[in-house]
């Protein structure tokens, strides 16, 4: 494996797989109160959130890695604002999960919307009766009832970030062991005579790692679905 | 503790106009499909807004329309057990069951558990998922599940429509229980006047979202006028107090200076008991009957008749154990010559008398 | 950290250990799009170094005093050429006389993004300045980049393309069949510069090493022209 | 037309295991809350695939197991009354009663639309969807819709549980109605011995996924030891036929050589009818008594004397009008000396007999 | 508004708009069987067909783009014998049609998979008792109650068209007026330096017709939920 990797194609996979890693699981929390908002709540400027969530779909790629570029690059105010706290995004993987995490933010938030707006309220009436605080209901009902979604919004939101490059790229650059993933990578190939064969196997081992994703999520989800259909 | 509800509501093509005082016990609503009793018990939940009104305890106020205060549902401390079982799919049935528990402020003991669960006859379910079960069984979860929350308001919506009569013979002690020992109000909706007879300490008849009768479950059960579902289910009630239990398996009780026998019920002498006695259920002889299967024959006077459209008459009697009612033909009324203030004998079967669906009786 | 054009990977591929070997020192090296890695510049990259496929992009940093303009040269060259996905095309002279909507029978032209990508821009002038534009210029499918357009001729897509020279050279499935006189576009250069901001001791020798011996064999190995001559 | 039924199933903890024949007319599954009567019908249904077993009508195979052949759900022609409402949340009422029909091989005519509308007080809420609609409002929306799909066998799972006294009494008559007029065999589950008495042709009592009991409901309903829910509900059938109305609301019916009287009961002379006489509501005397309200007094003799733990015995008695039962007392039974043999008169208050649920009578 | 944009620029709209929608339409009937066979059916290869489904999420868009090219360009087999047929995909708006619709399809078809895994079964069930056979049962009562889905999955599909360019332009090309997008458009401007306001331009419209977009599918799901609410 280490020989039919090189060095830093091994790196750019691990580096791949800590982003996406990582882009889902800071994604789950945002994306489940921002589906649950639009779900459950009625609230001024609730389609503009629900507009800006969808954006990065809308515009290419390249438009949201520059406008990351512009509000949390290095010599933006908002950049150098979470840099004084120690928290900077620009050409670091933390960027490049932050881009990912974006351009699947979408992805995910839609997915626990459709399962959100499909858990039936009176299951939480119920739970209310019995005394069970908001925060309670959602944990114990809500949240249960809505794994198939959340389970299908966490694999979207990783394997996107597993294919993104085009907003990571333009936002973070593509900087070996810091911000190189797979897809810069597959990329690079591509811009060289002759680099498809290369390009090819990087491909063929995201595939087989968004593929193992996918049939994880795929038998986590049957698992909660029998025991919701009390089998 | 008494709960006092006024609201009113308007869905749009329904207008929901009541306004009614359960005293402590147990308050039946009662009425036809649609007459609005599960939208009441919704609202005493918090889980209808009505447009206006107010509802109360002594000590709390639960919903006032006028300062638009509505406490949150999960701070009623309610128990609600709804008209469909809705039980949490992905949870056990022992998970359902002790879900109030941990949001309850005294936590009742692991041995009320065990004490629901053998009453409800849910011991062999408790590791299934409510998915699998059948309608009845998952109607005794959704009753265990409110039970055990330690509700300080009980709401039950014809919470054993979906059983067999030996299961609702085991479960209607338990509201009796709750009735007698506790202080919390309970509304209960239910369609069954044996039911109704049985628990309701007060009624409130419903119609059309509107409240027409409401009152002691004695005084209403008395009136000739009262019968809620056609006039073959009227019936008196009388209260009475335990005597003697004799060896024959007959328990001998006494109501005001009369004495009545009855099969085998539970409780000490000296015990209160309540009896209804179906009109249908009690013949009427000018003169004392000799040599009849009847083992309780009481002389009484008329002191009303009422004559309906059907064939049938309902007689209002004072007899020494209270009023009944008696529901004979014309033909009788007419053969027999009874009018306002003619003595005579009400003749009840034994069996007949009391809590009907208890099968430790008869 | 060098921040170098995409195109240039393979040079890079075989400069990066030679320049690590020569220096002990670690050199990472950056390959993104030249617009992309020169927004990132303007926002603060951590680069030293900066070479660009295009001097506009250059110009712009220089103007936004981002480079050192004493550092600024251009390092190389390159041609750009038709190619025909037909093995036995017959080589073309490429001057006013040619018929390129005949020769493409219909079919597309491929080239880079004709008013973005410098490939595309240094096409456009040649075909421009030869008078051929206008007759072909309905014809043109423009890819993102050059590979792309590489790509559209070398599966067969498209029969002709305007493509790098070094490009051309490094794929087998196409064949040059004319290449644009020099006057005919502006010069394609890749010009360097070390950034403003760079604080790094190591930045002059990079910029020395690749302008040395070393650099220019690997450069011209791939096929680009050494700019300097 | 007539429904042969045997499967086996193993659940995983549950064994269904019946076998039993439904002759024309309406079948009553009887039993206890998870004695896997809805099983059964899902499996005459088609949504639960036996492991082994026959399902078939007369003229045709619904499954076989032992070919593996299951027609599909489909094609059964069924109407299925599920025992929750399961309405189609996206459709009208209206278009969720009128769902089926348009499958339907043999469309009904509009106007039976029409009458189930009526009979079901469905009118005011046709432009409704079911989400708004009180769970008594929803299980007549799904009466209707089974009714209403032309079935040719028709499948009810305690279908009235969720209603009033009154609102069943409505649609009671509509089941006799396909019961007598038409061939389709009826699996109907209901916990109520009155629904039972009144509906039955035949009765399939099951226990722990087993039938422990099938007949003729009026076999059954005979034998002393058949008390579906505790002794207190014993009664016996009988058939009779009408004789006239009488001006004062009455109906006399023929039941044998035997007159009895009865609130008036719609048909006209000569129909056939059935009476349940609960034993509860039978009184014995040795001699013929006098003066009483009472109008029915059939003589008879004793057969057989049932005696249990509780304080009643059940006697069989024969009389004229067919065998009836009678619950008393032990302490009556030894005050009057009765023995097998021992003649004596039952007593039976007009107004207790006959078909309860009806509000048009009495 | 015809001042504010260039003839170019309308153009690349109007075919941005022609392509996303046709990508979304003639994606939906495919998603929707993608989808209930997911959902509904037990068969060797499903997760296969799964993973397939999902390849373009996870592929860098040039990849997708390259391999359409290799399967669908005017060279390659499929593409030469689907051309037979008149069918032409390479450097048609059909073609930039194909690739959004396939970029878009992971997104509708779990949107559409979500609904129908929350479909009660017991309704079918009901339905399929009272007679109607699959297809209607299907047509009658799943596919009006997998209609916020349905919403969801056109709209994220229509969303992501009016984005995508990778693929896109790697499959068709740039050709003004024939499968030069939007996305393209901007791309290009964003390629040269000062570009960035005329980028900025498109881009605000896009946003502006995906806003569009986006409103009009929520303002239908509420009323199918009202309708379904029973309100
Ligand atoms: N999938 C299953 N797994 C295990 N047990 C099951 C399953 N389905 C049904 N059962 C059990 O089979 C028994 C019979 O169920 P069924 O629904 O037929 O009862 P029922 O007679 O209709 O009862 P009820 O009157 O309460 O509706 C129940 O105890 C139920 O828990
Ligand atoms: N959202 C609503 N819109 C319109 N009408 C409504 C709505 N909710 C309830 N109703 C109507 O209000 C009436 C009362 O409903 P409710 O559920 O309180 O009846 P109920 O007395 O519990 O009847 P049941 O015995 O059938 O359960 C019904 O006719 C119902 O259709
Ligand atoms: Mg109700
Ligand atoms: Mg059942």
């Amino acid at each position: 494996m280490t020989d039919w990797l090189g060095p830093e194609e091994w790196q750019a996979l691990r580096l791949s797989l800590k982003v996406s890693f990582w882009a889902m699981l800071a994604s789950l929390p945002l994306g489940l109160l921002a589906a649950y908002a639009l779900s459950r709540w009625r609230f001024p400027g609730r389609q503009l959130l629900n507009l800006l969530i969808h954006l990065p779909l809308v515009l290419p790629p390249v438009v949201t890695g520059y406008l990351l570029l512009l509000t949390l690059g290095a010599r933006a105010p908002l950049g150098e604002f979470l840099g004084q706290f120690g928290i900077t995004f620009a050409f670091r993987w933390t960027g490049a999960a932050l881009a990912a995490g974006i351009m699947g933010f979408p992805l995910m938030v839609r997915a626990i919307r459709l399962s959100l707006d499909a858990v039936d309220p009176k299951l939480e009436e119920a739970a209310a009766t019995l005394g069970a605080r908001p925060l309670s209901r959602f944990f114990t009902v809500t949240l249960p009832l809505i794994a198939p979604g959340i389970l299908a919004g966490a694999v979207l939101s990783f394997a996107k970030a597993m294919g993104e490059f085009g907003a990571t790229i333009t936002f973070v650059s593509n900087i070996p062991g810091s911000t190189q993933t797979l897809p810069s990578a597959i990329y690079a190939f591509l811009q060289v005579p002759g680099g498809e064969a290369s390009a090819l196997r990087l491909v063929a081992l995201s595939v087989v790692i968004a593929m193992g994703a996918l049939l994880l999520s795929e038998l986590l989800a049957q698992r909660v679905a029998k025991r919701v259909a009390g089998k | 503790m008494s709960l006092s509800v006024s609201l009113h509501h308007d869905f749009g093509g329904f207008a929901l106009d009541v306004d009614f005082r359960a005293p402590p016990g147990l308050t039946v609503l009662f009425g036809r499909s649609g007459s609005g009793k599960t939208s009441v018990i919704k609202a005493v939940a918090g889980l209808l807004h009505p447009d206006a009104g107010r509802i109360a305890t002594a000590d709390r106020v639960l919903f006032d329309g006028v300062t638009g205060r509505a406490l949150p549902v999960h701070r009623r401390r309610i128990g609600y057990i709804f008209q469909e079982p809705r039980l949490f799919p992905h949870l056990s049935v022992r998970r359902n069951l002790t879900y109030g528990r941990r949001f309850a402020p005294r936590r009742g003991d692991r041995a009320e558990v065990d004490r629901v669960v053998e009453m409800l006859g849910l011991g062999a379910l408790l590791d299934r998922r409510p998915g699998g079960l059948s309608g009845g069984e998952q109607s005794r979860v959704s009753i265990g599940r409110a039970l055990l929350s330690a509700p300080e308001i009980l709401l039950a919506d014809e919470p054993l429509a979906a059983l067999d009569e030996a299961r609702k013979a085991e479960i209607l002690p338990y509201f009796e229980r709750l009735r007698d020992e506790t202080d919390i109000p309970i509304l209960y909706v239910s369609h069954s006047v044996q039911e109704v007879a049985r628990l309701a300490t007060t009624v409130v008849a419903m119609e059309q979202g509107r409240v027409t009768r409401a009152g002691p479950a004695v005084e209403v059960f008395a009136d000739p006028a009262f019968s809620p579902t056609g006039p073959r289910d009227a019936g008196a009630l009388i209260e009475a107090r335990i005597l003697t239990h004799h060896a024959d398996g007959l328990t001998e009780v006494q109501a005001g200076p009369a004495r009545l026998h009855l099969p085998r019920t539970p409780g000490t002498p000296g015990d209160p008991l309540r009896l209804r006695i179906a009109a249908q259920d009690v013949m009427l002889a000018r003169e004392a009957p000799q040599g009849l299967s009847a083992l309780n024959i009481l002389p009484g006077t008329v002191t009303a008749i009422r004559e309906d459209a059907g064939p049938g008459v309902l007689i209002s009697l004072t007899t020494p154990a209270g009023p009944i009612l008696a529901a004979i033909t014309r033909r009788s009324l007419a053969a027999m010559g009874l009018t306002t203030g003619t003595p005579c004998h009400a003749i009840i079967k034994s069996v007949a008398i009391a809590q009907r669906e208890d099968p430790r009786v008869g | 950290t060098l921040f170098a054009a995409a195109s240039l990977k393979t040079a890079m591929d075989q400069l990066e250990p030679a320049f690590e070997e020569a220096t002990g020192a670690d050199l990472r090296v950056s390959l993104a799009g030249s617009s992309a890695l020169a927004r990132q510049i303007q926002q603060g990259a951590p680069a030293d170094v900066f070479i660009s496929a295009n001097p506009g992009w250059m110009d712009q940093l220089e103007a936004d005093g981002l480079i050192m303009p004493e550092t600024r040269r251009d390092l190389l060259g390159n041609d750009i050429v038709l190619v025909a996905h037909d093995p036995d095309a017959a080589p073309v002279s490429l001057n006013a006389d040619l018929d390129l909507p005949a020769l493409l029978g219909g079919a597309p032209l491929a080239m880079a993004l004709v008013d973005a990508v410098p490939a595309g821009i240094y096409g456009r002038t040649a075909l421009q300045s030869l008078g051929l534009w206008d007759s072909v210029a309905p014809h043109v499918a423009q890819a993102d980049n050059v590979r792309a357009a590489l790509a559209l001729v070398a599966l067969g897509e498209a029969p002709l393309g305007v493509v790098y020279a070094t490009d051309a050279a490094a794929e087998p499935d196409v064949t040059v069949i004319g290449t644009f006189p020099k006057g005919s576009h502006d010069p394609i250069l890749y010009p360097v510069a070390a950034l403003a901001d760079s604080a790094n001791p190591l930045t002059a020798d990079l910029l020395d090493f690749l302008s040395g011996p070393e650099a220019r064999a690997i450069f011209e190995g791939q096929g680009f022209t050494w700019a300097a001559d």
